[in-house]
């Protein structure tokens, strides 16, 4: 059901962690709907020089997660921000169909986190 | 250790491999003894004899008589038949059925639509341990009640509703009660006199029998209008020629199920204790959901915190352990499960819940490796989950 | 000369024998590969693949898509699934529907019971060859007519109905087109958009797939309500847990059948015809029923005077071939097949018919067999019987 | 589903055929109905000395047909008045369920053939 690109970078998920001291920290989800994704992003010079995150739910809250981070890791801010979600689906190999519910909240989170930065900028 | 090639099932609520000894049994009917029951010459008539010792079989094994068993597709058409067979879906007159809100959904959907279409449900809630209070059913009779569907075990927390007690309440106001026995046959004694009964649900794919095919027990006397219509076969209850060789393996399957129970069931249980154990023994923050004693031999249903169900059982999968996130039914959906809602389970619990079924072939060796496997593997998502709020 | 251990199977409308190779294909379903195919385990998702895979090759048996195809319990259910589906058994709006008068029971019955809830039918005659007129159909449509269902070819006389025309009414009127194709898979071909039906129906075990398994085509955009409810399987149309060993040796059957069909069905009508042959010509007082060409390959009605169906029927039995008298779901019945009383069939014939209808494994040497037991057998029974006033 | 006395019955009726000059003949059924039962009896000093049948019919009418000829052949008339339903079909080895519709056509047509033959005396 799932590709092999989902199940290795679920099974294997990079950037997993907390930045302390963040430069800025984004939050999705709730328990109760059964995703929460947080995103951590480190800048410098404009720089997303790290991006770390921490995620309680299912394997493609888990995937997206990893994949986001690994994808906005390096860019420039602005660059991180044209990620789309269809970037990530396809870094990924594709999702089954009917499974695309949570599919964007990982990049959500980045962007949230992003924009705590900014705020505190 | 373990041979990891070899994968482990422990799922055996959403279904059972089939029993060799009853793939042996069915054979013969594919393409030797293929007649149609209703047939007069010699192929039909092995057919109808294979027919009726396998109707005799299955009663024999719940207590009932031969022509009291009516065979069906499956669990599913079953409780539809004994719901829809009651309740007067075309009369125009407004009826009242009782029910759980831990049901089946084929119970809970079939009531659903027969109250979509003007009748009353009253759908009682369990304890905080899965389990109905049988008052709620003795306040919820009305004049118009008609029917009172309770199931006897659960299929996700594996809790026994106390059947017995709900017929006296059923018997006393003359209305009919059915229970969905698909879980319970094979774990625990399952007597349609003992339970006192008017109808009672079985799938032969969740005791070692084939899948598509059932029966529902009906008691002599007790009134019922098919739901489908055709030749007139089961009584006229069930239309459609039937599945001989299915029967016939559905009928194996009853039989050494009920040879086996006492053996089985105090096997599943002993594994089942001991994994529970063992994953309290080693794992923090976790629940066993339903209750204590009053559960099925083979059920863990257990919540971890920080953890999603989902997730759980991907790593279990690729680690060779099949087991189930809630119902197998509701299992691709991300609505936490309306079992686990209705007993009020903490909502730091309520997706981070597993169900593991067993069946008399799970070993100690693999409860051994479950519980390994599953320290890891919580281990490793709340590595990945905490300590984000959650 | 023929071998008199060995039993002569000539009544493959009532059901056929499960080819080896579906059974093959079925074995490794029931005991390894025997996942829910709702889990997400790899055991369910192997289960879900497979049945991917059946529900494309059925679909693709009858150049559907694979969408449009529901699984079901057999051809019973998918009939009751097109009628109960589209008429509103419910809603208390009275409707309209148009069906024939040969239809079989699974359509007959369903249809009688939506009068006998309020809604109107029109059972449209059919001539003394057994085919329904087109005008008949026609006029027959109403403003409130939401549906005509008209089989595709006969289970009894083996007559196939002009549904392509049919369906230009029914799409110049906006009304839905079901045919029940039980019989006509696998002997005449059989391809939903040539038809332009909206609904079709069919049954495995009468084309050597196993019991207890059919499927209901239904054409996209086509408005259907589900007739059980439960957990939304089959684009919630038919709830339960998927036969997947029978859906698989279903579709497997299915392929075959469309892979052998120009050779099988020029095979059996070349032995049917010289039953027809032989018959006619070593014993008086016989008529073929329904059409001379417009049939089945596989069928041959014949009624012989002055003898009674049953009687022949045990007597055919006793020497070792197997045939029908009308369908099987009657033959317990004494009453004369409603089929045959619709062509308006001579009493003195109509208690005297038989069903042969040949399977793809029958040989000239049977038929030469059969068509000498026959003889005999007529004119011993007449011996009995005449000239006893008849 | 029959009984082996019933299908050696019906595959060997005996007293198959038409006594010319009988002394009573009585008859039940219709072709419509799918059953006509003839028995014709010969009576000599109040005894049946020769009974025999022709009928039109499933596999229950041909063997009570001959199982009837057989118990009243040799009978005084007022035996053979005694012969009962039940008699026949034990003596047919009992009848599957759901078929006695016309098991007693046979011997209503006997009561016929000697009402037949008390009528002409
Ligand atoms: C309690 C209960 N009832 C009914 C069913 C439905 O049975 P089936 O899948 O045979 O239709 C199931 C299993 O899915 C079940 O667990
Ligand atoms: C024309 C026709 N329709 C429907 C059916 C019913 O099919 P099933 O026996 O699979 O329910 C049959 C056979 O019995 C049939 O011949």
């Amino acid at each position: 059901m799932y590709s092999k690109k989902i199940i290795e970078e679920f099974t294997n998920p990079k950037n997993v962690g907390i930045i302390e001291n963040a430069d800025g920290v984004g939050e999705v989800g709730s328990t109760i709907d059964g995703d929460v994704i947080t995103v951590y992003v480190k800048v410098n010079d404009d720089v997303l020089t790290d991006v770390k995150f921490k995620t309680f739910g299912c394997v493609v809250a888990i995937s997206t997660s990893t994949m986001v981070t690994q994808l906005a890791k390096g860019k420039t801010v602005d660059e991180a921000l044209t990620i789309s979600n269809e970037d990530v689906q396809n870094a990924l190999g594709g999702l089954p169909s009917g499974k695309d519910r949570c599919s964007g909240f990982a990049l959500d989170a980045l962007h949230k986190a992003i924009e705590d930065y900014r705020n505190k900028a | 250790m373990m041979d990891i090639m070899k994968r482990i099932y422990m799922d055996h609520s959403a279904t059972t491999p089939v029993d060799p000894l009853v793939v042996d049994a069915m054979l013969p009917y594919f393409s030797e003894r293929f007649g149609n029951s209703s047939s007069l010459h010699s192929f039909g008539q092995e057919a109808d004899e294979a027919l009726s010792l396998a109707r005799a079989q299955v009663a024999d094994s719940i207590g009932a008589q031969a022509e009291e068993v009516i065979f069906t597709s499956g669990g599913t058409e079953s409780d539809n038949i004994a719901i829809q067979g009651v309740i007067s879906r075309d009369s125009g007159k407004k009826q009242h059925i009782i029910t759980s809100v831990i049901e089946h959904p084929a119970v809970l959907s079939t009531c659903d639509f027969m109250k979509g279409i003007g009748h009353d449900i009253t759908y009682v809630p369990v304890s905080s341990e899965g389990i109905v209070n049988v008052d709620d059913i003795e306040k919820a009779i009305r004049d118009d009640t008609v029917l009172i569907s309770v199931m006897h075990a659960n299929n996700e927390i594996g809790t026994i509703q106390p059947i017995e007690e709900i017929a006296k309440i059923a018997k006393d106001n003359d209305v009919y009660l059915h229970t969905d026995a698909v879980q319970s046959v094979g774990k625990i004694p399952v007597d349609v006199n003992k339970l006192g009964v008017d109808m009672l649900s079985i799938s032969s794919h969740k005791l070692h029998g084939p899948k598509g095919v059932g029966a529902l027990y009906v008691r002599e006397g007790t009134l019922l209008k098919p739901v489908t219509f055709g030749g007139g076969h089961e009584s006229g209850l069930r239309p459609g020629t039937e599945n001989i060789p299915g029967i016939v393996g559905f009928a194996k399957a009853s039989s050494i199920a009920k040879e086996r129970l006492a053996i089985d069931s105090s096997q599943m249980g002993r594994l089942r204790d001991s994994i529970i154990k063992k994953v309290f023994d080693t794992i923090d923050d976790v629940r066993l959901n339903g209750h204590a004693t009053k559960r099925l031999p083979n059920n863990a249903n257990l919540s971890f915190r920080y953890v999603e169900g989902e997730s759980m059982l991907m790593l279990l999968d690729i680690a060779g352990i099949a087991i189930s996130t809630g119902s197998a039914c509701s299992s691709r959906s991300r609505h936490a499960s309306h079992v686990l809602d209705s007993i009020g389970l903490d909502p730091d619990y309520v997706h981070g819940s597993i169900r593991i079924s067993l069946g008399r072939d799970n070993t100690m060796e693999e409860v051994d490796y479950l519980a390994g496997t599953l320290r890891e593997t919580v281990s490793k998502l709340r590595q990945i989950s905490s300590p984000a709020k959650c």
